[in-house]
């Protein structure tokens, strides 16, 4: 349903997709149910020349369970949509499954900077490699990333990842995904942070290990200042631009 | 302007007349008003340790001095209600007169105690603990100059005898500002 | 027009508290219990245990917010239902507060820290352990 | 019984008061006067208004939408900036200032005191206070957009630090104008809710008990009770965020120690029982309207009341689902999909109980009618919609998407246009004594819901396909600026040209009414609660003489009746 306009690229996606697939389902047969009925009941019981009204209060059981059997059914379909949405979120937001890489993605009024590991595969190493509006991962690894936010909230959106994360200053939040296929794909802010929200967009590139090793390779040369000092930060993340 | 009561006003299905009816009601909107506040305050006050050293800057005994007087104002509405409750209007003004007199006093206090705490720079922006402290006090400032006008106007009703029963509504308006005080007091004063 | 007498006119249904009129006194003595438990709640902070200063302070708080309630206010003989709409309005606030507290109190929790907070604390022991070794150390809060 | 000799008393006690104000004027009759019916007409035509402004500002940002960077006939160009602004203004204006004043204030003002049976609400000036200060916050919100910087633009949510900061929103009149003026539109709604729980608790025409009175006053009651206990935070929060705003404070702002979280809490544990509270007056305005024109009662009373009270206590545990990805903890958030997917249960069976009500009745499909079948119709596929945002799992993608807005806006689309106009039209012949038009109302309801669901439908598509909300040009996002898309958008844009022209009929149909409406007579629908046994309009004092009550609200078909209905004041044979 999704996946017809919005490719599945992480290996969460499916199982999004799924349980979308899943309440559509359940609730789309309810939803047909009670319109149906609801039309029936309209054309069936229209106003008749001479016609009179049935008089029923509501109370008589053998009228009550019409409605208290269906019930009794979405009662059961509530219980499974619940289970299968928390074991959804739990996969998504609560594990942490060991990175293979680990990136910090800041996002600012209006745009998004990326910090990628380096050579060394370690954040804040004099190698790190920032980047902006252009986040790079190899293809089939566990990525962990790191959200912070010098000023106001954003979203972390990847539609193709079914992933969405808010980025709250004065937090570090983090979060991960695993990639299933290469390409190129959009990374949206999520939730409105000024005049330039409608434009604050970055891109997520996909890659084999050798092209992203070359990309390094090409980067790593002309990557920014190191860091002061050697010893992490108390707070990398620190938001307070004085 | 002369306005005649609906009949709206005077019937009592529920049992109680309508304005202390309305009373509790806005009793129960109150509470929550100051809940919220309070609630964020606590949670950010357990989170934050270091508010303790701020808190230790506020002068105690301008907070204790405070409580007393709400709480002998509170005994001058009660008597006030007592008063009207006997039919004794005039009688009834007078205790209401020695409330206000209570809450003048409160917000002179209150002045006093914030002008020198101003001027030391404990500020509103100083530190989360300020802030609330000034927000907090400050809303209740607010019911307490309230509190004191709506006393007022029944005063001057109450001295001709005349709708006596709002002494009784403004006087448990009056005991719930006095109620938020007794848990504002050790929570901006006393825990440290 | 005196809506007064009109209330007077129903009062059996219109609460009880018009046969319950207590004599000056009685309010009286309630204020003086009230002002021997201030006294005890300021008290109560000059030992500098800090379990004694919470229960002073609060357990304090909440008998005399009680007094107050059901004397002053005269919610003991008020109509039941007008208690528990109080105390509900009561329990939404801590609805919220235990709603709240795991993102606001709480400074890190599943995948996320909350940095800012903990710098401030940080910076505020830090400032309080600098100026308490400047001027002679006040008591250590609790 | 001594409460119906205690109101006898009183009512004879106020009959001589009853016609002391003749001869007023113009002033003291329209705009200063404490009569519940004027108030009435008051919200209702300040809603109307305000919902002409935000339906203008949708218009504005549904052409920029459609075609992104055009000239707009009668807007301009739009910039990014007053995008933001069109979008927070219509979100605020169409929640506070059009759904609140018009369901809860404008139908709490007509029908409380007519369908209880009493001759105004219990404290008329503290009710024309509440209007006044209801003008005033929207006064100061319209003027938001005449100051330096502009209307804020930070979403109607108004999350911190967008909100609170100057720097960063760069509207820092425009901003604080917005909270001030959500603040007085609070109060004047704490100070009418009191009066409308105060009302229909305590001035009820002798003989009315509480399951005699009608269902539409029972949901304002509870819609009242439920925005009073809910907002008091927010009030609290507001002040906050103004302080932050103006003083510098650092309530909101992480760099000064305090937590934007925080006011995301505050806010959404207002923020989700308000949608109830804008829900229940529109559910019973529906009830009022398929009761009487199925000429059946409402099949189970105590249970829709049940399911009420469930509805009402359940929406405050709920709130967080707002903020599934919103920076909480996401252990809570489980906790909240559980509390999100209970609720769904009352109201499930507020549903059932409506279309079993239509079962075994005479279903008279006149424009009230329909207005309230579709509410119903419409409002269910809000209803199941908002599971897939309930449910943690699937609100990662969805949230912030425009399937949000396609959910919400099938629930509210029902609930403050349907049920508005469902409500106008059954009841404006009781108020104005003049019968509206069928045939244009007609008109007017077919073209109005085709136009709605072309607005919306397409948005469900938009939103699974990744749509964001609150972005003013797709054509940044490499992804979203695909024609089939674009294509959907337009769809929607010329759903809402449909949907605005429609009004037109409306428009043409009160002219048409106001100018050679025919007579409506006390009673055009045949109801059975208190407010047909008046005359239309109702004059001072509403009853003479005040009436008694016999029995329930919905006595239509009685076996063994004349008629087939029963007033509630018609004694006993």
């Amino acid at each position: 349903m999704i996946s017809y306009a919005v490719e599945q690229v992480s290996t969460y996606a499916k199982d999004i997709d799924f349980l979308i697939l899943l309440i559509c389902g359940l609730v789309g047969f309810w939803f047909f149910v009670a319109e149906g009925v609801l039309f029936f009941l309209i054309f069936k019981y229209r106003a008749k020349e001479g016609g009179k009204a049935a008089y029923m209060d509501g109370t008589d059981p053998k009228h009550t369970r019409f409605i208290s059997w269906p019930h009794r059914f979405i009662l059961i379909c509530d219980v499974v949509i619940v289970v299968f949405a928390v074991k959804v979120w739990m996969g998504v937001k609560q594990t942490m499954p060991a990175p293979d890489q680990t990136v910090r993605v800041v996002a600012q009024q209006w745009s998004w900077s990326f910090q990628h590991p380096g050579p060394d595969n370690k954040l804040d190493t004099a190698d790190d490699i920032k980047t902006l509006d252009e986040l790079h991962v190899v293809v089939g690894q566990t990525v962990q990333f790191e959200l912070v936010s010098p000023d106001v909230i954003h979203s972390f959106s990847v539609p193709v990842f079914r992933l969405k994360q808010d980025v709250i200053p004065g937090r570090a939040i983090k979060g991960w995904f695993k990639t299933t296929q290469t390409g190129s794909y959009d990374i949206q802010c999520a939730e409105i942070c000024g005049i330039g929200h409608g434009a604050m967009v970055a891109r997520i590139v996909i890659e084999q290990p050798e092209r992203y090793a070359e990309w390094v390779a090409a980067n790593v040369a002309t990557a920014t200042v190191p860091p002061a000092p050697a010893a992490p930060a108390p707070a990398p993340a620190a938001p307070a631009p004085k | 302007m002369s306005f005649a009561k609906p009949l709206a006003t005077l019937r009592t299905s529920a049992g109680l007349p309508t304005g202390r009816l309305a009373l509790w009601w806005l009793l129960a909107s109150e509470v929550i008003i100051f809940g919220g506040l309070l609630a964020s305050y606590v949670m950010q006050r357990l989170g934050h340790p270091e508010w303790a050293y701020e808190a230790e800057h506020t002068n105690i005994w301008f907070g204790a001095g405070n409580t007393i007087i709400l709480l002998t104002s509170s005994l001058s509405a009660v008597l006030a209600h007592q008063a009207a409750q006997t039919g004794d209007g005039k009688k009834a003004a007078r205790y209401l007169w020695l409330t206000i007199g209570g809450a003048a006093w409160f917000i002179v206090n209150k002045a006093i105690e914030w002008t020198g705490e101003i001027s030391h720079g404990f500020t509103i922006t100083k530190s989360g603990f300020w802030s609330f402290y000034y927000t907090a006090a400050g809303l209740h400032g607010l019911h307490v100059i309230a509190g004191a006008t709506a006393m007022a106007i029944v005063a001057l009703d109450a001295a001709k005898n005349k709708e006596l029963q709002r002494v009784e509504y403004v006087g448990i308006y009056w005991h719930l500002v006095d109620v938020i005080w007794i848990f504002l007091f050790p929570l901006l004063y006393i825990a440290k | 027009m005196s809506t007064h007498a009109a209330d007077h006119a129903h009062a059996p249904d219109s609460g009880d508290e018009h046969e319950h009129v207590h004599p000056p006194s009685f309010y009286v003595k309630i204020w003086a219990i009230l002002t021997v438990l201030f006294a005890i709640s300021v008290a109560g902070p000059m030992l500098g245990v800090k379990i004694v200063t919470i229960l002073t302070a609060f357990g304090i708080a909440i008998a005399k917010a009680y007094l107050v309630c059901a004397y002053f206010m005269h919610l003991n003989i008020q109509r039941r239902w007008v208690v528990y709409l109080e105390l509900a309005v009561l329990g939404m606030v801590l609805l919220f507060w235990f709603g709240v507290a795991p993102d606001v109190m709480k400074h890190e929790g599943q995948n996320w820290e909350n940095v800012a907070a903990k710098q401030a604390v940080e910076r505020g022991m830090a400032a309080h352990a600098a100026g308490a070794a400047h001027a002679d150390a006040p008591a250590a809060p609790h | 019984m001594t409460t119906t000799t205690a109101s006898h008393h009183a009512d004879a006690h106020a009959a001589g008061h009853a016609h002391d104000d003749h001869e007023q004027s113009f002033f003291v009759k329209y705009l200063w006067s404490t009569d519940h019916k004027v108030i009435g007409f008051q919200y209702m035509i300040t809603g109307l208004l305000m919902a002409m402004i935000g339906g203008y500002m949708a218009y504005g940002f549904r052409m920029q939408l459609a075609w992104p960077g055009e000239w707009i006939p009668g807007v301009g160009f739009l910039s990014s900036q007053q995008y933001n602004a069109y979008v927070t203004t219509h979100g605020t204006v169409m929640i506070f200032w059009f759904a609140m004043p018009v369901l809860i204030a404008a139908f709490g003002n007509w029908l409380i005191p007519l369908m209880i049976g009493c001759d105004d609400m219990a404290f008329p000036r503290i009710n024309r206070l509440s209007y006044q200060v209801f003008l005033i916050s929207a006064v100061v919100l319209i003027g938001s957009f005449f100051v330096d910087g502009g209307a804020f633009g930070g979403a109607w949510t108004a999350y911190p630090p967008l909100s609170a900061k100057a720097t960063m929103n760069l509207s820092p009149l425009g901003s604080t104008m917005w909270v001030l003026a959500v603040a007085l539109e609070f109060v004047a709604f704490l100070l009418g809710g009191i009066n409308f729980i105060t009302t229909a608790m305590n001035a009820r025409a002798p003989g009315m008990k509480m399951m005699d009175i009608p269902i539409v006053v029972w949901m304002i009651v509870v819609a009242s009770i439920l925005f009073m206990v809910s907002v008091g935070p927010l009030v609290a929060g507001a002040a906050m965020l103004v302080l932050d705003q103006q003083l510098g404070t650092a309530f909101y702002d992480p760099s000064g120690g305090g937590d934007p979280i925080l006011w995301q809490h505050l806010f959404w544990f207002f923020g989700h029982p308000e949608v109830y509270v804008v829900l229940l007056p529109a559910m019973g305005v529906c009830a009022e309207i398929i009761t009487c024109n199925a000429r059946k009662k409402f099949f189970g009373y105590k249970t829709l009341l049940y399911t009420v009270f469930a509805t009402g206590i359940i929406s405050f545990f709920v709130w967080a689902h707002h903020q599934f990805v919103a920076g909480i903890d996401p252990r809570m958030a489980n906790v909240f999909t559980i509390t999100t997917l209970i609720i769904s249960i009352p109201i499930a069976e507020m549903i059932f109980l409506y279309i079993a009500t239509l079962a075994g009745g005479q279903i008279r499909l006149n424009v009230p009618m329909l207005w309230a079948l579709s509410f119903v119709a419409e409002f269910l596929l809000g209803g199941v919609t908002g599971i897939f945002l309930g449910a943690s799992g699937s609100d990662i993608y969805f949230h912030d998407t425009y399937f949000v807005i396609a959910h919400f806006h099938y629930t509210f689309v029902p609930i403050a246009v349907i049920a508005c106009f469902a409500g106008f039209t059954h009841w404006i012949p009781k108020m104005t004594g003049k019968m509206m038009n069928e045939t244009l109302g007609k008109l007017h309801f077919w073209t109005t819901i085709v136009g709605f669901n072309l607005v919306f439908l397409p948005l469900f598509i938009t939103g699974m396909w990744g749509d964001h909300r609150r972005i003013y040009n797709y054509d940044h996002f490499p992804d979203l600026s695909t024609q089939a898309l674009q294509d959907l958008r337009i769809a929607s844009t010329v759903g809402l040209l449909i949907m605005i022209a429609a009004q037109g009929f409306f428009v043409w149909n009160l002219i048409w009414t106001w100018k050679k409406g025919p007579a409506a007579g006390n009673n055009p629908w045949q109801g059975t609660t208190l407010e047909w046994s008046t005359t239309s309009p109702p004059g001072h004092g509403n009853f003479h003489p005040m009436p008694t009550v016999y029995r329930g609200p919905y006595e239509y078909s009685v076996p063994g009746a004349e008629a087939d209905f029963l007033p509630q004041s018609q004694p006993p044979a």
